[in-house]
């Protein structure tokens, strides 16, 4: 069976010219970056050419991008990190309510060390109010960090706004842009973005890989320490392969920007406008047009996204959902409650991720069969048609006792 | 992460649906954990389950679980079928995930409920 | 010029089966293991089953293996996740001056966060005394940490009685092992580990992926944040083709250790034997028979370590030293400091470190070309001969200011 | 990391020795730091270098630095000699990692040292 990866928000296969060159400082070029001799010298020239390739993406300098593991290590290099260097200052940060777990687990570890966290709400669509932001600043804030695209709806946040208004209090300014690098324009300086974080494996780099820009002056501690890597910010051998897999992936990714974003914002808009034409009781998640080129998100009410996922994938189709049972964990996704969902509604959502392989005809086949799947599991659904909820007997209140 | 007996029920769920002159009708969980399962009986006159079906909200789990207490049931007498439990159910799928152990693993919950009703309703 | 490769401690090339382990699930099979679709689940299923090949390596269970990116990173979350998770039983921390950066430099940290840390010194060769460690041993100690085999100078302490010490105490025992695991035989059962750090790149498995087993029931704290991957002990997205690399590089190391450390210990020992004949002047660094088996360290009296190692570079011959020029700091080894060596003899130090792709014929060109550059280098030298140190004017003082 | 210019000096080193009769030597750097130059010196009644050679334990900028001094003052007056600085040594070799500016760089400080020595034995 042919099978179809609408999941490219989850992660991207590996670019085939970035995997052949990681492929190759693995085996041929396989030196330690650190060493003297000619092994080592040929892995330092790699990092040295994927750190000006990552710059480049970001419109920064190569002395502002510091090599991490992925993106949960660079959100909390960017979050500790300021926040221990920066105690003296203050000790309020200001995030919000939809972050990815890297940032909001983070947070609250610091709230127990004694930090303040202002969580802001969203709106209807996702998106951050910046006079909620103004609002939460104080003279104790010494960090704002707010995503800049999020990963389950997809919304772009005010980004620029943002880094305005941290420039103007002389606040750092973080965003996770884990979702957007690589498959979003970013300048960081236009958008005066302090520090942003990457991820590979996000835009076909490998797995294991990420960036941390770090703007030139802004003061972080290091988080992991040892052997003085990555100019102090970041010890650990030097992850070559990971990081010329990762330069040769930003390379591509700048350069088939423009066509890229446009053919999945025509795919996805069909896709949005098929659906709301074919099937009835959804609900669009995410702001209708302030959105990642390739992420749709839709509510199927009466319907739980684990069974839509499964129908999905025995028909060869790869998605995701915010529905609690596809995380283990009893609560469905933080971000669409966040935005004023139910549960029952969050339960029903569908995630589809478009990514650079995806064709017509993938779309063709997904919407053929999604509004048959749909018919089906809601004529199995006690929600849907006559019934309504009966009578009691719920024992589900127990399961709130069982942590995951 | 399922068993291919999971994927069976889950795929072809048996005994879909509703009994429009049910006897019998139990429902457990909610929408707001994300699992709601619903079972109609028909009860005969000694005590024996002609017919049984269900309804359900939820993941794999839950489908594949109410397919199974269903085709267990089916022709047994209330005493027998009141001792079926969530974990028997769980075993003749050949197990589940231990996720989904406590959350979706409530069918037996629901036929029990279904056979309350049923006894409420003949005043038993 | 045919290469030679003798600095297998600093890192080793990737294992072709591993290697392509590694490009399959980074292209075909490229799946986020924590999707539930099929792309997700053969990637869990490659995690599962690198898990048990790598717990198969140290006769731990997969329960107990968690996947890192790295052995500095490992090593931080062993020392600061024991110290945090157990700072209420006490805060004291015994380790020993010879470990690696990733291990001292943490331990500083701790230091500055209210933590008590005895560094053990050690012997002429390198090795902790037992007396030592059970002095320092207090009713506040919680950890004590001590490398299985040092990275330098390739002694191997004795563990065993370590970890008999500790369980006897109650005390968790951690050692990294970094440079021992995969190329030494290990047993966590047997040497009574509680905590071990291994790093895939030290032996044939890719960068940027490495493991730590923590035994069943040891008390640790997360230390990165985030989506409660590795069962809430390491956040991030899993490393799939790291990890399927990591696993097939264990189960070839396991299935190939006794041959391997046999072939690589008479080649050791052959190298020791003919620079003794050869060259005057010396001095074996490390212990004359406790010691890895590809380990091999010498000093070269009135030689420097840096020019030696570029003049071996030149003839295509990759090695290492101990000199602080050729780590961009000012001093030389801290662990050559530690067993008692001046300054002097610690810069014209030169490790080879042998690896199971090393030949003979590889040996043979080392042992003819060294003399000959050792002979240089002393013509070349103040020191050698008859002229010993002249008149001062020494604005080398100026030098200890600056940081590197 | 080094230039080619730089490897060649290490590589080659041009002047390397002792002058048996050297009227001026300049010493610089110790053990401990690994890096120890010292300058042999030959100069004419004229204060003109007429031979110059030097003796180097240190890396491979220290080497380098030291042959590349020698070569710049061979035949150059004490004036001139004096006027070579570490800085002017290192552009000459095409420049220096950076990590080797400050500690390796030392060769005009050891030159310099010899004339001093030259020049207080002369009692100037
Ligand atoms: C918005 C966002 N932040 C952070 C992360 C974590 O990145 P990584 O998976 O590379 O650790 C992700 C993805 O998992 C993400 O989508
Ligand atoms: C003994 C020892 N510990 C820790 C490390 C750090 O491991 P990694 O390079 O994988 O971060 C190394 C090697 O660099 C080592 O030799």
């Amino acid at each position: 069976m042919k099978r179809i990866y609408f999941d490219h928000s989850a992660t991207t296969p590996v670019d085939r010219e970035a995997a052949a060159l990681a492929l190759e400082y693995m085996t041929d070029k396989f030196g330690n970056a650190s060493s003297i001799h000619s092994f080592g010298r040929e892995s330092r020239k790699a990092v040295d050419a994927a750190r000006e390739q990552v710059a480049a993406l970001l419109g920064a300098t190569p002395n502002e991008i510091f090599f991490t593991s992925g993106g949960t290590e660079g959100d909390n290099l960017a979050i500790k990190g300021v926040a221990f260097a920066n105690r003296k200052k203050g000790n309020h940060i200001i995030t919000s309510a939809i972050e990815h777990h890297a940032i909001l687990h983070t947070c609250e570890y610091l709230e127990k060390q004694g930090y303040e966290v202002t969580y802001l709400p969203v709106d209807e669509y996702g998106m951050v109010r910046i006079e909620d932001l103004k609002k939460a600043i104080t003279d104790k804030t010494i960090l704002i960090s707010i995503m800049f695209a999020n990963n389950e709806v997809g919304t772009l946040q005010p980004v620029k706004e943002i880094g305005r208004i941290a420039r103007e209090k002389g606040i750092y300014f973080h965003t996770d842009a884990v979702q957007a690098a690589g498959n979003y324009p970013i300048d960081v300086n236009e958008l005066n973005i302090d520090l942003l974080t990457l991820s590979g494996h996000k835009f076909h780099a490998p797995k294991g890989i990420g960036a941390l820009y770090i703007r030139r002056g802004v003061k972080v501690d290091e988080i992991q320490h040892g052997g003085g890597h990555e100019r102090n910010m970041r010890a650990g051998t030097e992850n070559v392969p990971g990081i010329a897999g990762l330069g040769k992936a930003a390379e591509i990714a700048k350069r088939d920007m423009e066509k890229k974003t446009a053919r999945l914002r025509s795919m996805r808009d069909r896709i949005i406008r098929e659906i709301t034409e074919k099937i009835p009781h959804i609900k669009l998640n995410g702001h209708p047009t302030e959105r990642m080129p390739g992420n749709v998100n839709f509510s199927f009410l009466y319907v739980e996204g684990e069974s839509l996922l499964l129908n999905l994938d025995l028909k060869g189709i790869a998605a995701s959902s915010g529905s609690a049972c596809t995380s283990g964990s009893l609560d469905p996704s933080h971000v669409l409650l966040a935005m004023g969902m139910t549960h029952e509604v969050a339960h029903g959502s569908l995630r589809v991720t478009l990514g650079r392989d995806n064709t017509d005809e993938d779309v063709d086949y997904f919407l053929e069969v999604l509004p048959e799947i749909i018919s089906r599991l809601r004529a199995m659904s006690p929600l849907f048609g006559a019934g309504g909820t009966a009578r009691a007997g719920n024992p589900c209140s127990e399961c709130q006792a069982h942590s995951h | 992460m399922y068993t291919e007996k999971v994927m069976d029920h889950f795929t072809n769920p048996r005994n879909v649906g509703e009994i429009a002159d049910a006897n019998g009708i139990g429902e457990v969980g909610n929408a707001k954990c994300g699992d709601i399962m619903r079972i109609y009986l028909k009860v005969d006159d000694k005590d024996i389950i002609q017919d049984v079906k269900f309804k359900t909200f939820g993941c794999g789990a839950a489908i594949a679980t109410s397919s199974m207490v269903t085709e267990m049931v089916k022709g047994k007498s209330l005493t027998e079928a009141l001792e079926i439990s969530n974990q028997a159910v769980a075993e003749a799928l050949g197990g589940l995930p231990p996720v989904k152990m406590h959350c979706s693993n409530l069918a037996a919950d629901a036929l029990h409920e279904a056979i309350k009703d049923y006894m409420e309703k003949k005043g038993k």
